[in-house]
């Protein structure tokens, strides 16, 4: 078990790749939008969320997710997001987000030749 | 077992890092009460955001001097779990402003994940959310 | 913030497999009360010793209708962890007899692997295991 | 999470090998119990534990180990035991089994060739 969500980011084919690792949840969550934040701020409109480590996410995960989507989508943005877990892909599905700017891979490879 | 009457409780201080214990309890619970791993996978995300809702609308900021219960009863072929926070509560009329993040899903999340979801709030007093999750004999 | 008293407590039915659930609530409160990885591992077997005993000697079977409290107080730069049960009971001329694989090294473990442990138990009452571990500054 | 401890037992040159996976606890250690006594009946008298894949064991899977030792002793029988995690290792060290007739390795290879 860690306490904090791990997260890193890096870029491929100048896409910008953020590594979760971790659960995002109502204490982590800060984190994670700080450091998304920062990757629109640096004018990035399609951006890559691994989520191949994340056990667990709820609302407030998916409330960064879903705000920093909203401020990609007039740039035509996308949130290209990979989730190999079916119970992840499950709360993608429930949210409705998928309706909006977002995209699931199961895999990098694939979402990295959808992106570029 | 259907009449074994199974409780576990957990007491936890009102601070957003103790969620993950209470996810884990939760979950384990779920799993020996004979729930499916995905039925228990399901239970910690609806838990989680309770426990949310309780962190960021009970009082105005986190209180390690307040606290969360949270009560597992299995029994007759569901289980229950209950989470009771000592808050500001809320009504249909008298709520408080949606947190910045929240996107409104956490009580939907609840809704469409478990079997039954009962809210008991009283302004000044708390909130108690009541969940129920059926036990489905395995395959 | 060595005057912030933070209490969890959880409570679970007198049942071997119920032993996971607790070990890892009380790891992780260990964890986020500052105490290292390596000091939270000792606690997680310090309590799960207790609690085997709690199981294997309180009653003379496992019990759906009976429970084990645990209770988990961070203060004054320690944790303490109370396990308790309301069995039988033991003093040192009247013991229940040791498990067949009981080795005898249940509260040899967490006198070497605790700060400090105190044994409450009355014949009839049941035992409280008290424990206590420092926290030490991180370097 | 899992509930249940998985046990499986394969050999290595003629050598019984018992992968332990999850936790040995009061729940548990019957299971393992089981199995190791079977091998023994087989007339094993030089055993690896391999406890790599183990998080947690206490003085009831240490119990189980000890009794073994025990059995296997008459015929200079030796528990050979694998475990490279910290908190596992340090737990024997505690126990004082080391004193009696157990090794200690740090992985598979090291295990089988000092037994074979
Ligand atoms: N435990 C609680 N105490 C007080 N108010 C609450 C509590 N839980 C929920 N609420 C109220 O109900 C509203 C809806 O909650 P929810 O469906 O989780 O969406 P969101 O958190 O995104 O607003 C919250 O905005 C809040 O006003
Ligand atoms: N919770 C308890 N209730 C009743 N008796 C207990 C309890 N915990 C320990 N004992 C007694 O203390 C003895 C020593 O316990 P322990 O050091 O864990 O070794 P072991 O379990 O191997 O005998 C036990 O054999 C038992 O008689």
């Amino acid at each position: 078990m860690s306490l904090s969500l791990q997260i890193k980011v890096r870029e491929e084919k100048n896409i910008p790749i953020i590594d979760l690792i971790g659960e995002i949840d109502v204490y982590t969550y800060p984190q994670f939008s700080e450091v998304i934040n920062k990757v629109i701020h640096d004018n990035h409109f399609n951006i890559i969320v691994n989520m191949e480590n994340v056990k667990y996410i709820d609302s407030t995960g998916l409330g960064v997710l879903a705000s920093s989507a909203n401020k990609i989508a007039p740039n035509n943005g996308v949130m290209h997001v990979i989730c190999a877990q079916s119970h992840i892909k499950k709360i993608f599905i429930v949210s409705g987000l998928l309706e909006k700017n977002f995209k699931l891979y199961d895999n990098e490879a694939e979402a990295i030749s959808s992106v570029s | 077992m259907p009449n074994d009457n199974i409780v576990v409780s957990l007491k936890v201080p009102s601070l957003a890092k103790y969620g993950g214990i209470v996810r884990d309890a939760v979950y384990g619970v779920a799993l020996r009460a004979g729930l499916s791993v995905e039925d228990s996978e399901d239970l910690r995300l609806a838990i989680g955001e309770a426990f949310t809702n309780a962190i960021q609308y009970s009082y105005e900021e986190e209180r390690a001097d307040k606290h969360v219960d949270i009560i597992c009863n299995t029994a007759n072929g569901q289980l229950e779990v209950i989470i009771k926070d000592y808050g500001r509560g809320f009504t249909e009329e008298d709520k408080p402003e949606s947190n910045k993040v929240g996107i409104g899903l956490g009580i939907t999340f609840m809704q469409s994940l478990m079997d039954d979801v009962r809210i008991e709030s009283a302004l000044g007093k708390g909130t108690s959310i009541y969940m129920i999750k059926k036990i489905s004999p395995k395959l």
